[in-house]
């Protein structure tokens, strides 16, 4: 059916930087997940890699006392997402649960939503993804393979949402807080990254995003993004003359 | 101020007929060098749709890249022709005779071109369509109204139908008289497209009355185009370099200037070719220089304040992108090559009245012009993108590829392609209007001079 | 005077000997009866109960705050805008030798004398204004080196007025050379006038180097003036307005702000000329092709506001950034809604629904009206504007404009009494003006004359406008 | 769906209207369109099922679950049940699916004839094998890696029955390392250093989050050493001459001069005698080695020494003692020095001091495995142990060498005495490798034996380091084999058979449930461990079903804390305690390199993994190439930008490689990832940068003899060549704008 009614949902993350460590555990566990192409050297040198989640980096300071800051930064969706209004074709759009939707099959590839997003975190693919024939038995049959020509990006690996949903479905139980595990979020060996319902406002989500240390990315651009970040502690900051932002 | 040549309408329609009823080798080999350099552009231009457009330099964050400037310059080219026919015709500006319709034409094709450009950026070609008409009723689904990239197609597509029915309606009467110099199919042609031309006083007052009124009507579609085009860009929140509120104006002058220029170009080569000093004359180039100044001055003004912009603010993120447009490298050339040759250069030599009645100096100044407009389309959008947002780990940089320069000459050279075969078909200079120039036209004597006049309704 | 051949249209051409335009040019200040004493002494009074306002003013707030002097600041934009721009009107058509422009030339460019008055009432301004620094300016203040170039924006705002004052007032000058000239020549028996008239002259007589010095110095002293118009109403949009609140980047502001006042301008200058016309009997003189012209500008400007405004609307409509929000709440839907409507009303939709018709074009009394209602809805225009940036609660500049005023600012009587008594100290000195100086150049009148004559083509009899290459 | 006319109009009315509605833009009323996942056509779900068992990574064993799709792997994630897993599992782990379906994997047994390999059936294979075993019965060698399975004890009852000597290889020895821990702690394998519930970690060069030890683990407890619930936010100090992805998560990284480690241990220790403070015994003792007049010489020069300041030095004494439960933790480059193993006994002697051996929160001794067989920690072969080995191959005194996991062609391209590996193997008679992929070593094999991928075979093993108590983990082949290949265990186990001696068990898999026999029989008589008695069912089969549901057996209760006694062999040491000594002079090679395992491809072992190749290095987001982290002052001195591509040389080679700017890089050194510049190994690793090891020098260790891997000087000269350097990182260096910034750090 075409039109449907709100669920009561609203899938959202936080992310506590002071746990991440930036081991790059999410982002294989993403691609694994997710069918994303192989990103050779190629890909890396024309700056086309595809990581729906990457570990950022930035730098402070300089040497001896340089420090290198790490964040994961991936779709926030957005309940303003600049991304939506702009395309033509309503290849992306907000749906019911709160999450920022590609669909792949309705998308030209005018990569207007990948110049209004913020982030940086909408990928094109430029090339025809290749898996060599081998390879090809590790492909996630829940997820489809983007062709070249369209853009794609983080869902909050809807797939298991749907699952999750559907198993719960079945066996007729509520899903519960942590029965969702985006593969990041499994993945992280330091539990940097939490999953939930912001509605609920008993879910492990909602309590943390109000946790003194919580923040927004690009909070002034406005687009109310959904995922939340616990400030970095770093107690020696100020001597050794780096910012702090309370 | 030189004698003018008194010619007779006779005179008139050999001189103007010329390149349509006889046929010149250097045609065929314009029209060659044009044809071969589009089969190459579409040559690129199917590489790039079976490799796909990982052939172009575009990537992470720099999106767009050269099509979409070429596209937003030949969009600019064609705001010419309606700026010069329609609006002179309604101020009743003499000069502009000899020029509309070689304004007119120039538009159609510039306008044709950048139509086909969307086909070329997107990463699905074989879907724009897609884009441009409502689809998917299945679920009910229309193309997102919200988006500018659907404001677009409707608003070029309006003013190239509304440009293409104002030539044609205008070259009625000349098709017409060719119509009655011809033999055989061509006869038969122009038979057609005359719709039956007798030039009788009623057939007259419609085709004036339809002229004026085309006029009117396409102002506001002119202006809206580019105004549109500018906020393909300007609702973009997420760059910092496109969000700001002056875009449509600063667009839409900065159109005229360079599509005023372009005829300018136009108009010498004309000239130059068809040796029509007689048509063409200093006044025509001095007068449109003069409104040139005013234009680029009045462009300039907006220039200022979209760039003071960033460091009136003086945001860290704001001036990396400014410092991207104009402070270091590729930026810093291009920023210098394109303010030159856009403004510092040829505006002060308009100055001069000698400069402005030399239409040799008035074609080289003119292309200058637009050298310079089409780099500050480059600046306006790639550097912004490349300094996006203050996520800096992903700032980027873009090279365009060889198959988008390809394209880019491919774009110039269907244009060329395109007026060449008009200049072919029709008589590029509207005879009808030279001659009722010529009824309109008096001599008023003040003392010992003779002071050239022309009557004027009110 | 019409022809009366009896065909279906009129040819308005003024035909006269030129020494009987001189007589009655020169003449007509002296002809002006008791309504002229009667408006000089209203404008007058009210002027002084402005005086009496600002002391008030200056009694209860002092310089310390700017924000009480949102009215003041309000009023001298507005005055600005109609007065300053006024003089667009004799520069363009000049520039680009249209005939009609020339008998409301003079009445367009004596409005730049107004700047005398504007200087004076910019001073308590600037000593209200807060410093550059600290909030954003477009001044070339570096931020990193702070404060250069030193007294940004004051000094340089000042400089800039002071600058375009004098611009317009030589303008004014050389424009009205020959007709002092020749009011000295005429006048030469009473000698006091005789000897003001001759030094104004500056021993003109007619030469042709004389001439063509002073065709050039038209030419370059109107190009200057547009530029620096142009240039100090964009700087007062940006030092009274924009850089008063926090975080507001809207580049189209400025130049919309322009726009609008030439819009006034062209308004002011139908008024003035619809008031000449009608009241000192100047029909041979200014006829309605002047209207008819100068309206399809007005129209134009009226198109161009509105597009200029949306263009920056839906930029903001589409950021949804909190300052983006913010902003349209203080200027467009917040407060100043009603404001805004009205406005909208005055500049674009009653200009368009009158002057879209030529009949309403083609009269003295449609454009004149339209004029009036343009020059009521800049007015509006200036109290939204600067009162609403002076009314903003948190002045700390930061990135974002966090929370906006919930009501509009309400005038006290001082304001009231400043803001009528600029606007009629303004026309004062236009009154007075008009005394000492004809209000038609008489020169460009009869060099119009031989420019304009009347021929038939084929049995119809029409006009025939030289068109020197 | 099908579709009436009717239907057709109200549809799109429909959504016209709402298109209408959301050019209003009000987000909440904003359109909504059916997600294509509910459509009717995608709700074909495929079941999937998830076995537990275990991945090998060159970190150890990795304890995980694998979903299972119609017979084929299509994710792994962590085992939740595993105490050391968590339902956590790193990168490589993962990446273990690629090497299942690596288009490049050795289909069959090889056998060469002249220079190709040519299929041969797995019966000639085994034939020709056990032939080559009885010929060079006494004259053969068996090179493995480290490894703590049964396929280990296969291995070594393999070895002891037909005579064959043994050799471990690691890239980069522990074998330091593995000896400090026997002097200070007398245990043979690494304690368990109980992060989480520490507040103070000192740590040594042990770059326990990236690729030291099992960072999974180890992550998971900093997160919780970090935020957990309930406590205080610990401190991390890092000391080590080159930031790693520890270093840049440390509270203060300290950057000390190569070698020196063992100094400011001792420093420190000195510090803590004269203010009193630590553990009485421990500060005695060690006053009798450090006298008054030593410890005031090494604080008075500590600095020049060592280029740590004294007041940093103080203020980690001062915390060490005051702020408990704390851990000194030494590894990595502390050891990889001519006095590297003095330098990690200091380092763990403090540990004596501050009092931290035995404690929660502290280091506690890694207990046997219940299973003996499974308690074999063989030594790590040193270096100069393989310049013997090789001058053996050369006298022609080896005539049969058989490879399994290891490729020492690789990882061994220099050896004393201008030895090389490489050419000494090749004057082997007989060659053979139990490889899964060709790599450089197989390719000199004259026999291959494609060995089992984890996911296709079974093993028993016990995690090292282990978690501070017994823990079995127990792997099953979850998928079909891909490939003609055989278990690598079973092989050998076949070989002793055919060679007529009875073989311990017939096959690995039976291996696997005898141990589960014993494991199910400690289970009954001393009823502990994690699967409770009759839980389900009281037969074996319940049992073996809960062990494979679990993937393994383990006992938290068996936490062995562990006593400190104080030998004096090792007090000694720290009198002989000496400055490092590096080859190659300051002048002509100014700057130290120092090695470092990349977080993805680990020493080159991962090299074949295009995941692994593309995850950006955590500090200089660079993949799928060789870079050389240089600092920018020196860089711009030397007129060096990004990607310009240097020469770097050192008394025993040189190598080609791409400058990245590093801020944190100290101007006296430079440090370059291993693991590229492999000449074979499938097709993504070949022809891509070039192998560091390839000009480390073969220096000593003048205790144990192991490889000196950090004592090496280079020089660095510009080719004048520049390509771009691909990594994750934009066009710039990127650096929080001022105002904006995106990582926002707090300070309480």
């Amino acid at each position: 059916m075409v039109i449907q009614e709100r669920t009561e949902k609203k899938y959202g993350m936080v992310v506590d930087i002071d746990r991440c460590s930036g081991c790059q555990a999410c982002v294989v566990a993403c691609q694994s997940e997710n069918n994303v192409r192989i990103n050779d050297e190629r890909d890396f040198l024309q700056r086309r890699a595809v990581q729906w989640i990457r570990i950022e980096r930035y730098w402070e300071g300089e040497f001896p006392n340089a420090k290198a800051r790490f964040i994961p930064m991936f779709c926030q969706h957005c309940d303003d997402a600049p991304c939506e209004p702009v395309c033509p074709v309503y290849a992306t759009y907000h749906n019911n649960e709160g999450l920022n939707v590609q669909v792949y099959n309705r998308c030209i590839g005018t990569r207007f939503c990948a110049n209004n997003d913020p982030y940086n975190v909408r990928f094109f693919n430029y090339w025809e993804p290749v898996w060599p024939e081998s390879l090809r038995n590790q492909l996630n049959p829940d997820v489809s393979i983007r062709s070249r020509g369209i853009m794609e990006k983080c869902t909050f690996c809807v797939q298991r949402i749907r699952r999750a949903g559907r198993d719960a479905k079945k066996a007729d139980q509520q899903l519960t807080d942590g029965d969702i595990n985006p593969a990041c979020v499994q993945a992280c060996p330091t539990d940097a990254l939490v999953f939930g319902d912001l509605k609920d406002e008993n879910s492990k989500v909602s309590i943390l995003k109000n946790h003194e240390r919580s923040y927004r990315v690009l909070e002034h651009v406005g687009t109310s993004p959904s995922v939340y970040y616990l400030k970095k502690v770093d107690k020696h900051a100020t001597e050794e003359g780096h910012e702090v932002h309370d | 101020m030189q004698q003018r040549v008194q010619k007779t309408e006779r005179e008139i329609n050999r001189d103007l007929l010329r390149p349509n009823l006889t046929l010149q080798l250097r045609f065929f080999v314009v029209v060659g060098v044009c044809a071969t350099i589009v089969a190459m552009a579409g040559g690129a231009l199917a590489y790039a749709i079976i490799k796909g457009v990982g052939v172009y330099g575009v990537n992470r964050p720099v999106m767009w890249g050269f099509i979409i400037v070429n596209f937003v310059f030949w969009v600019g080219i064609s705001h010419a022709g309606v700026m010069l026919s329609a609006i002179l015709r309604l101020a009743q500006a003499e000069w502009r005779r000899p020029a509309t319709r070689a304004a007119e034409v120039l538009t159609m094709f510039a306008l044709g071109t950048a139509a086909l450009h969307p086909v070329l950026h997107t990463g699905r070609q074989w879907r724009t369509l897609y884009w441009v008409f409502p689809y998917d009723f299945g679920r009910g689904i229309w193309p997102d109204i919200r988006s500018p990239f659907v404001w677009d197609p409707s608003a070029i597509f309006t003013y190239l139908s509304g440009t293409i029915m104002f030539v044609f309606i205008l070259l009625v009467p000349d098709i017409a008289v060719l119509r009655d110099r011809t033999t055989g199919i061509m006869h038969k042609v122009y038979t057609v497209a005359a719709l039956g031309w007798r030039g009788n006083s009623k057939q007259w007052q419609l085709q004036l009355l339809a002229g004026i009124l085309l006029s009117a009507l396409i102002l506001p579609v002119f202006v809206s185009v580019h105004s549109i085009v500018s906020w393909d860009f300007a609702v973009a929140i997420a760059v910092e370099g496109w969000h700001a509120t002056i875009f449509a104006p600063y667009f839409v002058i900065g159109a005229v200037h360079s599509g005023v220029a372009s005829v300018i170009t136009f108009l010498a080569i004309l000239r130059w070719v068809f040796r029509w000093e007689d048509y063409i004359r200093p006044t025509h180039f001095d007068a449109l220089a003069r409104l040139m100044v005013i234009v680029a001055t009045g462009w300039f003004y907006f220039l200022v304040i979209d760039f003071g912009m960033g460091f009136y603010t003086g945001e860290p993120g704001e001036i990396a992108v400014r410092y991207a447009q104009m402070g270091e490298w590729p930026g810093n050339m291009l920023f210098i090559i394109f303010i030159t040759t856009g403004y510092f250069l040829p505006i002060p030599l308009w100055l001069l009245k000698n400069v402005r009645q030399s239409p040799m100096l008035m074609f080289w100044s003119s292309l200058f012009v637009n050298i310079g407009m089409w780099l500050e389309r480059y600046i306006l959008i790639i550097p912004s993108l490349e300094r996006k947002q203050s996520l800096t780990f992903t700032w980027g940089h873009y090279a365009p590829s060889p198959i988008e320069v390809m394209l880019v000459i491919g774009s110039f050279a269907l244009v060329t392609l395109g007026l060449v075969t008009f200049c072919k078909f029709f008589p590029i200079i509207p005879m009808y209007d030279v001659k009722e120039g010529k009824v309109l036209e008096q001599v008023i004597r003040i003392g010992k001079i003779n002071v050239p006049a022309v009557f004027r309704e009110e | 005077m019409t022809n009366g051949h009896g065909s279906h249209h009129v040819i308005e051409i003024t035909e006269k000997p030129p020494l009987e335009v001189n007589n009655e040019l020169f003449g007509w200040s002296s002809t002006l009866g008791s309504k002229y004493r009667l408006a000089i002494g209203i404008t007058g009074i009210l002027f002084l109960l402005g005086i009496v306002g600002f002391i008030m003013k200056v009694q209860q707030n002092g310089f310390s705050d700017y924000v009480p002097w949102a009215y003041l600041t309000a009023a001298f934009g507005f005055v600005m805008l109609f007065a300053m721009s006024a003089p667009m009107l004799a520069i363009v058509p000049r520039l680009a030798r249209g005939h009609w422009g020339r008998p409301i030339s003079r009445i367009a460019e004596l409005w730049a004398l107004i700047g005398i008055l504007l200087l004076i009432v910019m001073i308590p301004l600037l000593l209200a204004l807060p410093e550059a620094d600290g909030r954003n300016t477009f001044w070339f203040v570096d931020k990193y080196r702070e404060g250069w170039p030193p007294g940004a924006p004051h000094v340089w705002l000042a400089l800039l007025m002071v600058g375009l004052v004098v611009n317009g007032i030589a303008l004014l000058w050389t424009a009205a050379i020959p007709d002092f000239a020749a009011i000295r020549d005429k006048s030469i028996s009473s000698g006091k006038s005789a000897k003001l008239y001759g030094k104004l002259a500056l021993g003109w007589r007619g030469t042709k180097r004389q001439w063509r010095s002073l065709r050039a110095s038209h030419g370059v002293l109107g190009a200057l003036y547009f530029a620096t118009m142009v240039w100090s109403q964009t700087m007062i949009n940006y030092d009274f307005s924009q850089s008063l609140i926090p975080g507001m980047r809207d580049s189209i502001f400025p130049a919309w702000y322009v726009i609008s006042g030439l819009q006034s301008g062209v308004g002011l200058v139908l008024v003035t000329a619809y008031i000449a016309r009608k009241f000192g009997n100047l029909q041979d003189y200014i006829h309605v092709n002047q209207f008819w012209s100068a309206s399809k500008i007005l129209l134009a400007l009226s198109l161009l506001w509105a597009y200029f405004w949306w263009s920056g609307f839906i930029v903001y409509w589409y950021g949804k950034t909190e300052t983006e929000k913010n902003i349209i709440d203080l200027f467009w839907f917040g407060a100043y809604k009603p404001m805004f409507i009205l406005n909208m009303l005055l500049n674009f939709f009653i200009p368009l629904i009158f002057l879209m018709w030529n009949r309403v074009r083609k009269s003295d009394w449609g454009p004149a009206f339209v004029g009036f209602i343009v020059i009521l809805g800049s007015l509006v225009n200036c109290i939204r504007i600067f009162t609403a940036a002076f009314s903003l609660p948190d002045r700390a500049i930061g990135h974002q404009l966090h929370t906006v005023p919930e009501s509009i600012m309400k005038p006290d009587l001082p304001d009231v009494l400043m803001v009528s008594g600029i606007i009629s100290g303004a026309i004062l000195l236009y009154l007075i003006a008009i005394r000492y100086i004809p209000i038609i150049s008489a020169w460009e009148i009869r060099e119009g004359m031989l420019y304009q004559t009347v021929r038939y083509l084929h049995k119809l009899p029409l006009k025939v406008i030289g068109k020197p290459d | 769906m099908d579709l009436t006319r009717r239907k057709l109009l109200k549809m799109s009315g429909m959504g016209f209207g709402a298109v209408l509605f959301a050019g209003c833009a009000v987000p909440e009323d904003e359109f909504i369109i059916e997600s294509p996942h509910d459509l009717p056509e995608d709700l074909v779900e495929g079941t999937d099922a998830h076995y537990a068992t275990f991945v090998n990574t060159s970190n150890g064993y990795e304890s995980v679950l694998v979903r299972v799709m119609q017979g084929r792997a299509k994710k792994i994630e962590g085992n939740p049940d595993h105490p050391t897993s968590r339902g956590k599992h790193s990168a490589r782990a993962e990446a273990a699916l690629q090497s299942l379906y690596h288009p490049d994997r050795i289909q069959n047994p090889l056998k060469k004839i002249g220079d190709s390999f040519e299929e041969i059936t797995w019966d000639e294979a085994l034939e020709i094998l056990s032939d080559q075993v009885k010929r060079a019965a006494g004259k053969s060698a068996f090179i493995t890696t480290p490894d703590s399975s049964i396929r280990t004890q296969v291995l070594n009852q393999f070895t002891k029955d037909h005579d064959i000597s043994q050799f471990i290889f690691e890239s980069l020895e522990n074998t330091n390392l593995q000896n400090a821990i026997k002097h200070v702690f007398g245990q043979d394998q690494l304690p368990n250093f109980d992060f989480q519930n520490s507040s103070y970690i000192l740590s040594f060069g042990a770059d326990f989050l990236g690729t030291w030890s099992n960072s999974v683990f180890n992550s998971w407890q900093y997160g919780n050493f970090r935020q957990g619930e309930k406590r205080d936010r610990g401190t991390l100090i890092h000391i080590e001459p080159r930031m790693s992805l520890t270093a840049a998560n440390a509270d203060k990284w300290l950057y000390n001069k190569p070698g020196t480690e063992g100094i400011i241990a001792l420093t420190i220790a000195s510090v803590i005698i004269d203010a009193g403070q630590g553990n009485p015994n421990v500060s005695s003792a060690l006053s009798k080695v450090l006298t008054p007049s030593v410890r005031s010489s090494l604080i008075g020069s500590i600095e020049e020494r060592t280029g740590i300041t004294l007041s940093n030095i103080k203020d980690i004494a001062y915390s060490l003692t005051n702020d408990q439960p704390a851990i000194i933790v030494g590894g990595g480059l502390a050891g990889a020095h001519t006095n590297g193993e003095d330098n990690l006994v200091a380092i763990y002697l403090l540990n004596a001091l501050a009092d931290t051996i035995g404690k929660t929160g502290g280091i506690q001794y890694n207990p046997q495995a219940p299973l003996s067989g499974l308690n074999n920690n063989l030594k790590t072969t040193t270096i100069s142990e393989w310049g013997d080995l090789a001058k053996l191959m050369k006298n022609g005194q080896i005539e049969l060498a058989m490879i399994h996991d290891a490729n020492p062609v690789y990882g061994l391209p220099v050896l004393p005495e201008n030895l090389n590996f490489q050419n000494a193997l090749q004057s082997v008679s007989y060659i053979v490798s139990f490889s899964t992929f060709m790599d450089e070593t197989t390719a000199l094999a004259d026999l291959i034996l494609p060995d089992h991928t984890s996911l296709e075979s079974w093993n028993i093993n016990t995690s090292n380091p282990g978690p501070g108590f017994e823990a079995i983990g127990i792997q099953q082949p979850v998928v079909m084999p891909t490939t003609n290949s055989a278990d690598f265990g079973d092989i050998l186990l076949t070989i002793t058979d055919r060679l007529g001696t009875k073989p311990i068990w017939d096959s690995v898999k039976s291996g696997v449930t005898e141990n589960a026999k014993t494991l199910r029989s400690i289970m009954i008589n001393e009823n502990r461990g994690s699967l409770k008695n009759g839980e389900n069912g009281n037969s074996f089969d319940a049992f073996w079903v809960g062990l494979l549901q679990r993937g393994g057996w383990w006992d938290t209760q068996t936490k062995e804390m562990g006593q400190f006694s104080l030998d004096s062999d090792s007090l000694k040491r720290l009198t002989t305690i000496s400055e490092p000594e590096f080859s190659g002079s300051e002048q002509d090679y100014p700057f130290h390199l120092l090695p470092f395992e990349s977080q993805g491809i680990g020493d080159g072992s991962g090299a074949h993994l295009p995941w692994l190749q593309g995850i950006p290095d955590p500090i200089s987001t660079a993949v799928w190439d060789t870079w050389v982290e240089i600092n920018p002052v020196k860089a711009s001195e030397l007129g060096l930008r990004e990607g310009d591509i240097v020469k770097i040389e050192s008394p025993h080679g040189s190598l080609e490689a791409k400058i990245y700017i590093h801020p944190a890089t100290s101007p006296d050194v430079i440090s370059i990832p291993l693991g590229q510049g492999h000449k074979k190994y499938g097709r993504y690793a070949e022809g891509i940068g070039s192998n560091v090891l390839s000009i480390l020098s073969p220096s000593k260790d003048k205790n144990s003899g192991a490889l000196a891997w950090g004592a090496t000087r280079v020089s660095l000269t510009p080719t004048g060549v520049r390509k771009r350097l691909p990594k994750n990182e934009g066009a710039i260096e990127a650096r929080a704008l001022s105002g904006f910034p995106v990582v926002q750090i707090t300070n309480h």
